[in-house]
């Protein structure tokens, strides 16, 4: 069973291969090939599934070597793949919301001259996110992050053609880049400390080293997870990555990629458990990020950057919930699977009203939507009620336990911890209400677009609706089903191990509150959106809200510091490059250049002036040889 | 007197001819000096000769003479050449080995 | 001579010490004399004394032959080529004795100053007092000797020379020998030219007309009175050698007009 | 020693070279595959001597020795180690790309010219390099390596100053007058590397009384030579300068930007993926083998001097605008990643460094040649005469970006292997070195993201509107190396299998060992088996 691992990486790297390279010739068939590929994986990653079923928690854990990937004395890296629980949630997660992605693409792309090279990016996505997840050591996990970086960046820019795209992809590529430092640094510690940096022999020995040196590899691999996963302060990336197509926003910027980081942690639970500080960062880390992009989501009038900035927080939830340790890796794991049902769903509903209203992202020129456009507004609807958590959809079950876990923390910090977790829950439930109410409610704003003809919302194609169906069902229903019986707790303990943390309150308690707040969450937007119209042209807004718009200053801060300065650092170093260090050169070029001038003026031309030089050598050397025999 | 005063003199002439060379202009001034060094060169070789009683020193005295001529036809050959061309027979018209 | 020749000694007799300081000291002079001579011709001349008195010099080593090739071939022949040259060449403006080159006589003179002093040092500290002569060696005959040098140990030394002096004479042919590219013109052509270019048509005026001095190098006078260049050489006029005897005439002139008017106020006085 | 097969190998572009030559001015075109030719047999017998050559075996295998200047001592020793055959191949391969990339570049401007022969020329000026590279990476005597790592500057002096890009910015006087500067001063810059290097043979030579490497190596092992600490640094600065200015090292890189901007593509590849190489090389195999106590002196000062190059080199990449010269830039920061690999001393950080020589090689070339191809459609080498160029060339926009992507160590690709295993070579024994280093990934992205975007990406500019896509011939340069790239990176094992053992003498020459783990993992899991 476990040689079918590698023909789960293969299968969509095979497709991207065929369609990067095959030409013209394959544009009529692309999608197709690269949509049966990724369902091939998915069923592979199904049959590996039931195969694990089928065995013992301890057996459960597959591995495969390929071949001895970076042999160098001392220093082995194994081209080799391991299968276990967490492996398995993530591919079924990535294979199954990947192909219902596709066949949503077939669709939505029509239209594309370039669809073949789309699926082909698409198809290198997935493949890259499977390596990422199934790698059996951090270099090799290292690769997969990396290539779905690449992949990243080629979707952002997908429509290059603006500049905006072009400028947004290169963006989000560097910031990676600056997380990859981190992991790049953490497998450097790893291999000095352990001398190997693959999961099972570095995870197994990590009580034999310090705890400072846990704490460095710890915050090395949260830089990593920020820089992917987008959370402060790296999370800049991640609303201009929006410019990609919207497909893209879903598979990768919402349910899969950007959940990386949280993979990352969980994947490396023995070393935060051994690194308390760590840890601790790491939880404050997931808190700011959760009300930062909260509040951005809240301003956004781009109803993809809201929803970007939703992703954001939402990430925040999984990163805080896996900074708790033991007591929070199973949810944050749950939470990013229900995650990736209901914000996959979400974008594919934005998808699907872009496509309807001429590619109008501006929520302000929406409205009234519901009638036109019924599936989308079901779908979306669902997703929504799961995203705020309603009682008994995903959401519900996946956050309630973060915000428990996050009370039971202990202390201070647990309280602290748990009220942002709540008051997160509560915007949360303000912003979705907005986008909801700005999109489906209230009366028409549509504008004429570019060629002054007013949009004509209509249903999307078949193709692009049953994938929104599919997951709005997981919406509501995979939270449920992993909460009975707790099966996705039993499912992860053997891997991520389990806690039972004790809340101060008790379970009821919380999720009451969190229902007040969601409550007034809800009231609020519907006061600010729905009792009264809006206005096609935002107003100015409060204080925060502008600066809720501009990311909170953080974009300018970034541009200020890191842009401005770089640029002068690297304009007086182009300087610095010409004028002192080559000017040292030419300098001395010059120099003897100029003693050269001045010697040539000895050389008159005139040949007596020359036999005067040879004679008067004759009579030096006349001299020396008399002098060398005298003494 | 001693035979060795012959060697002065052929040092003393040797330089006057080089001095010669090196501050005429006209080249065929310049010619004749050098015919004088050779000459000096010429004095002294006789003069060795004599004092290591081998007949040697005559015989390239000798083979110098003939090189001397051979030298003064083609110097002179030369020297009218260049006076064809230039009209003048000053060493320092053809100062072009200066670029 | 046969007995200086013959002499072991390293002192020679009284009178070749004589013979030495006078005609070393004439030779010095003449030496002295070719280097500074403002003219080749004196320069010259200058030289073939020297050789001449080198010649003697070689006889009284006892080289003989030498002696006698010294004067027939190189005061003989070298030195004639020589004056040849002088002659075709002619004196031009670079005989100055005028120096252009900054410091070249300055440092000329030290350079040969140091150079004779150094020879002269090096021969004296050399210690060369012992002569032997070359009365074993010219025991056979000395141009017997001679011959038997140059036509077995210096054989190829001397066929080379030969070589040489085939080749310095080829040399000395190609170098002075100018190739005719095109055809001569013709009278016929040449008067064309003259015509086609507006040059002086007319042969050009004699010189020495109109004056009263009638040789090449003076100019003839023109009718006022002036001298006219056109009718010296070429030559000469590069050389600026016209010699100008126009004022010369006209006084000539007035002291005639003066000389007759005084006449013939004699004549008229004695009327 | 039965067939000398390294002096054939080294024979035949030579020999190729003069053939090359000697085609008549006419026949151009038979000029061209005549050196194809050469340089395929010449990979053919690159490919023979990897064949031949067992890592597990002696150190140096294949080996030659004749007396050559006998009264100095000077032996005409060949004989090659892992990295020795590994560099060989490279350059090997290289060539019939950059002969392929550059058919055209050497065509006179009138076609009908019969008298003067540039493009015969051109090819057998290349070849010339190829065998003069090759015979310094097989020479074991130090002497017999000096006159070849001199005298490749007069073909690559000829090359850069004869065949300047026909793109640029001014006029054709202009561009001739830059031209002949950058030929000149890569030529007097390496020439002043040169005579220290001399200096320090000599003075080698006074010190050991011969040339031959591996004897010296024998002798400081035993003991028997004796070199004052004084006389081994100076030895050491003599030759690491020059090996400093051919690599580049900052700050004597200057003369790289100049070199691989005015000349063509091709020759820019020859430059600096194939002819710098023999500084590194040399450092590895020289500066370490012959004076491992004053390389150790001097580790520190290196590894500085590296840093800086990293990342001084990538930022001011980025601050370019001619893409040539930006290409330069970011070889000059490659080149300091490798002088930090061999200079970490370990084996991580040295087998690295090999590859990193291999791996540059192959990205560079991949990215140079396709901007030369980018450059001699439009005629310009400014970055802001670009844009759009994806929209009509997608091939070339693709193969564009994955030799940014290889420049950039990307993973998959080839120059993250090396890349990584220098940065873990080097955090092993310097971790703050380690560290800094590591920001060279984020401005390796920064410079070739830019260059990206600047180029390929946004409105389609007028100029670049009717640009033709990549040719066969093209396509046919750019996809073996593509290739080899993503090849190498997911199977390096190829190489390194080479490479280690010629790593663990090095390592035993300095008489280093790796920084044990603190945790050794490998002990522990041993007693858990027992």
């Amino acid at each position: 069973m476990e040689n079918l691992i590698a023909l789960l990486v293969a299968a969509p790297l095979l497709g991207a291969v065929v369609l990067l390279c095959g030409g013209r010739r394959l544009d009529k068939v692309g999608h197709w090939i690269g949509t049966l590929l990724a369902a091939v994986s998915f069923g592979i990653g199904v049959a590996l599934f039931a195969d694990m079923l089928g065995r013992t928690a301890e057996d459960r854990t597959l591995t495969q070597n390929l071949y001895t990937w970076i042999p160098v004395e001392g220093f082995q890296a194994d081209m080799a793949f391991q299968l276990d629980q967490l492996s398995m949630t993530f591919v079924l997660l990535i294979s199954g919301v990947g192909t219902l992605i596709h066949v949503y693409s077939i669709g939505y792309m029509e239209h594309d001259e370039r669809r073949r090279r789309f699926f082909g990016y698409l198809n290198l996505f997935v493949a890259a996110m499977l390596l990422l997840v199934l790698a059996d050591n951090y270099l090799l996990l290292y690769f997969g992050w990396e290539g779905v970086g690449l992949a990243s960046y080629l979707l952002i820019g997908f429509w290059q053609h603006k500049p905006s795209a072009a400028t947004a992809a290169k963006k989000a590529f560097l910031v990676n880049r600056v997380g990859d430092i981190g992991l790049s640094i953490a497998i450097m510690l790893m291999f000095t400390t352990f001398g190997t940096f693959a999961f099972e022999p570095v995870l197994a020995s990590v009580g034999e080293t310090s705890e400072g040196t846990l704490t460095a590899i710890g915050l090395m691999l949260l830089l990593a997870a920020c820089g992917k996963s987008a959370q402060v302060p790296l999370q800049s990336w991640l609303g201009d990555a929006m410019e990609g197509p919207t497909p893209v926003s879903a598979l990768i910027h919402a349910a899969t990629m950007v959940t990386a980081g949280v993979y990352l942690i969980v994947r490396s639970a023995a070393i935060f458990n051994g690194a308390p500080d760590a840890q601790l960062v790491v939880t404050v880390v997931g808190a700011v990020t959760l009300l930062f992009g909260a509040i951005v989501g809240c301003a956004k009038d781009d109803i993809k950057k809201a929803l970007a900035g939703s992703t954001m927080s939402q990430i925040g939830y999984m990163i805080l919930a896996a900074g708790l340790g033991p007591i929070g890796y199973v949810f944050a794991i749950m939470h990013l699977v229900t995650h990736g049902f209901f914000k996959a769903g979400l974008f594919l509903g934005a998808g699907s009203v872009m496509h309807g209203m001429n590619d109008e992202v501006d929520m302000r020129k929406y409205g009234g939507l519901r009638k036109y456009m019924p599936v989308t507004y079901a779908t979306f609807g669902l997703g929504y009620l799961a995203i705020i958590g309603f009682p008994g959809l995903s959401g519900f079950f996946s956050k309630d336990m973060i915000i428990e876990a996050a009370f039971a923390k202990g202390g201070t910090e647990g309280w602290i911890l748990g009220g942002v977790t709540l008051l997160g829950a509560g915007i949360t439930a303000f912003y979705m209400t907005r986008v909801m109410l700005l999109t489906f409610f209230g009366e028409k704003r549509w504008q004429p677009d570019a060629g002054g003809e007013l949009p004509h919302p209509h249903e999307s194609p078949k193709s692009m609706t049953l994938p929104m169906v599919i997951l709005a069902l997981g919406s509501v229903f995979a939270g449920a089903f992993f909460e009975i019986g707790e099966r996705f707790l039993k499912w992860l303990e053997p891997v991520t191990g389990y806690e039972h943390g004790n809340p101060p309150v008790s379970a009821m308690t919380v999720t009451a509150a969190t229902m007040v707040v969601l409550v007034i969450g809800i009231a609020i937007a519907w006061t600010m959106y729905g009792r009264k119209p809006v206005p096609v042209v935002a107003p100015r807004g409060s204080l925060l809200t502008r600066a809720a718009r501009k990311d909170l200053y953080q974009d300018d801060f970034n541009h200020v510091v890191l842009v401005r300065g770089g640029e002068h650092l690297t304009r007086s170093l182009v300087y610095l490059d010409h004028s002192v260090v080559d000017g040292v050169v030419n300098g001395t070029a010059a120099s003897v250049g100029g003693l050269s001038g001045r010697l040539r003026k000895l050389q008159n031309g005139y040949a007596r002036s020359y036999a005067v030089s040879m004679f008067g050598g004759t009579v030096v050397l006349i001299a020396a040889t008399l002098l060398m025999r005298a003494v | 007197m001693n035979p060795v005063n012959y060697l002065y003199l052929a040092a003393l002439l040797f330089t006057i001819g080089g001095v010669g060379v090196l501050i005429r202009k006209n080249a065929i001034v310049l010619f004749m000096c050098v015919e004088l060094m050779l000459n000096a060169c010429n004095l002294a070789f006789v003069a060795f000769s004599r004092m290591h009683g081998n007949l040697d020193g005559q015989i390239i005295a000798f083979f110098t003479m003939v090189v001397a001529a051979a030298e003064v036809v083609v110097g002179l050959a030369i020297i009218v050449s260049l006076f064809r061309t230039r009209h003048s027979a000053s060493v320092d018209d053809a100062s072009l080995m200066k670029l | 001579m046969s007995a200086v020749a013959a002499s072991v000694s390293s002192m020679t007799s009284t009178g070749e010490a004589i013979q030495f300081w006078v005609l070393g000291t004439v030779a010095v002079i003449g030496a002295l004399a070719t280097i500074l001579m403002k003219k080749a011709v004196h320069s010259a001349l200058s030289l073939a004394g020297t050789m001449i008195i080198l010649a003697v010099f070689y006889l009284a080593n006892g080289a003989y032959f030498l002696g006698v090739v010294q004067v027939i071939v190189y005061t003989g022949a070298i030195m004639m080529l020589f004056l040849f040259v002088v002659m075709l060449v002619g004196v031009t403006a670079a005989d100055s004795l005028k120096e252009t080159i900054k410091g070249q006589r300055w440092l000329a003179a030290l350079c040969g100053l140091g150079f004779g002093t150094l020879l002269i040092g090096g021969i004296a500290n050399a210690g060369l007092t012992h002569f032997n002569g070359l009365g074993r060696v010219n025991s056979a005959g000395h141009i017997e000797g001679l011959a038997q040098l140059i036509f077995t140990k210096y054989v190829f030394a001397f066929e080379i020379t030969g070589a040489l002096l085939i080749t310095a004479s080829v040399g000395a042919m190609v170098l002075t020998h100018r190739e005719r590219t095109e055809r001569a013109a013709t009278q016929r052509e040449l008067a064309e030219k003259r015509v086609r270019e507006g040059v002086q048509l007319p042969p050009l005026p004699a010189p020495g007309v109109y004056a009263r001095h009638n040789a090449v190098d003076v100019a003839g006078l023109l009718p006022d009175g002036t001298p006219s260049e056109l009718t010296v050489n070429r030559t000469l006029r590069a050389r600026g050698q016209i010699r100008d005897v126009s004022s010369q005439a006209i006084d000539d002139l007035k002291a005639l007009e003066q000389a007759s008017s005084e006449r013939l106020g004699r004549e008229e006085a004695s009327k | 020693m039965n067939f000398p097969l390294l002096t054939v190998t080294a024979a035949v572009p030579a020999v190729g070279a003069i053939l090359t030559a000697a085609v008549p001015a006419a026949r151009r075109t038979a000029a061209k595959w005549l050196a194809l030719l050469f340089s395929l047999a010449t990979l053919a017998l690159a490919v023979l001597v990897a064949i031949r050559f067992d890592p597990s075996g002696d150190r140096y295998q294949l080996t030659e020795s004749r007396p050559w200047i006998a009264d100095f001592g000077v032996r005409y020793e060949l004989g090659v180690d892992g990295i020795g055959v590994v560099l060989i191949g490279l350059t090997a391969l290289l060539i019939p790309f950059v002969i392929a990339a550059g058919w055209h570049d050497a065509d006179p401007l009138e076609t009908k010219s019969t008298r003067w022969r540039p493009t015969q020329g051109f090819f057998a000026l290349i070849l010339l390099v190829e065998a003069m590279v090759i015979i310094s990476f097989e020479a074991t005597d130090v002497f017999l390596f000096y006159i070849f790592f001199e005298a490749m500057l007069i073909p690559m002096y000829f090359l850069i100053g004869g065949f300047g890009d026909r793109a640029h910015g001014g006029s054709e006087e202009n561009a001739a007058t830059q031209r002949s500067y950058a030929a000149v001063k890569f030529l007097l810059y390496n020439l002043v590397g040169g005579l220290i290097m001399l200096a320090a043979v000599i003075g080698l030579y006074v010190v050991a009384g011969n040339f031959s490497l591996q004897e010296i190596i024998a002798a400081r092992a035993a003991g028997t030579l004796d070199m004052s600490t004084n006389t081994e640094r100076l030895l050491f600065l003599g030759f690491f300068f020059a090996f400093a200015v051919k690599a580049p090292l900052w700050p004597l890189h200057t003369w790289l930007p100049n070199a691989m901007g005015e000349s063509t593509a091709p020759v820019a590849v020859l430059i600096t993926a194939v002819v710098d190489k023999v500084g590194t090389f040399a450092m590895l195999r020289f500066c370490l083998g012959l004076f491992p106590d004053a390389s150790k002196w001097a580790t520190p000062v290196i590894l500085v001097l590296a840093l800086i190059s990293i990342v001084y080199g990538a930022l001011v990449a980025v601050g370019q605008r001619d893409i040539k010269r930006l290409v330069a830039y970011a070889s000059i920061s490659h080149f300091g990643f490798i002088i930090l690999g061999i200079f970490a001393m370990t084996s991580q950080g040295q087998s690295g460094a090999t590859l990193y020589m291999v791996n540059h090689g192959l990205s560079t070339a991949a990215l140079m040649l396709v901007a030369g191809f980018l450059i001699s459609r439009r005629g310009s080498r400014l970055i802001a005469d670009y844009g759009g160029v994806q929209k009509v060339a997608p091939v070339l926009a693709g193969t564009f970006l994955i030799g940014g992507l290889a420049t950039l160590s990307l993973p998959g690709l080839a120059p993250f292997v090396s890349e990584f295993l220098v940065l873990v070579g080097t955090f092993a024994r310097y971790p703050v070195v380690g560290i800094i280093a590591t920001t060279g990934i984020v401005l390796a992205a920064l410079y070739t993201l830019v260059l990206y975007q600047r180029t390929m990406t946004g409105p389609v500019k007028e100029e670049v509107r009717s640009m033709p896509d990549l040719r066969l011939r093209e396509v046919l340069v750019v996809a073996p190396l593509i290739a080899l790239l993503i090849g190498l990176g997911v199977y390096p094992k190829v190489l390194t299998d080479i490479v280690n053992p010629a790593v663990e003498h090095t390592m035993s020459d300095v008489k280093q060992t790796d920084p044990k783990p603190e945790v050794d993992v490998e002990a522990k899991n041993g007693e858990a088996a027992k």
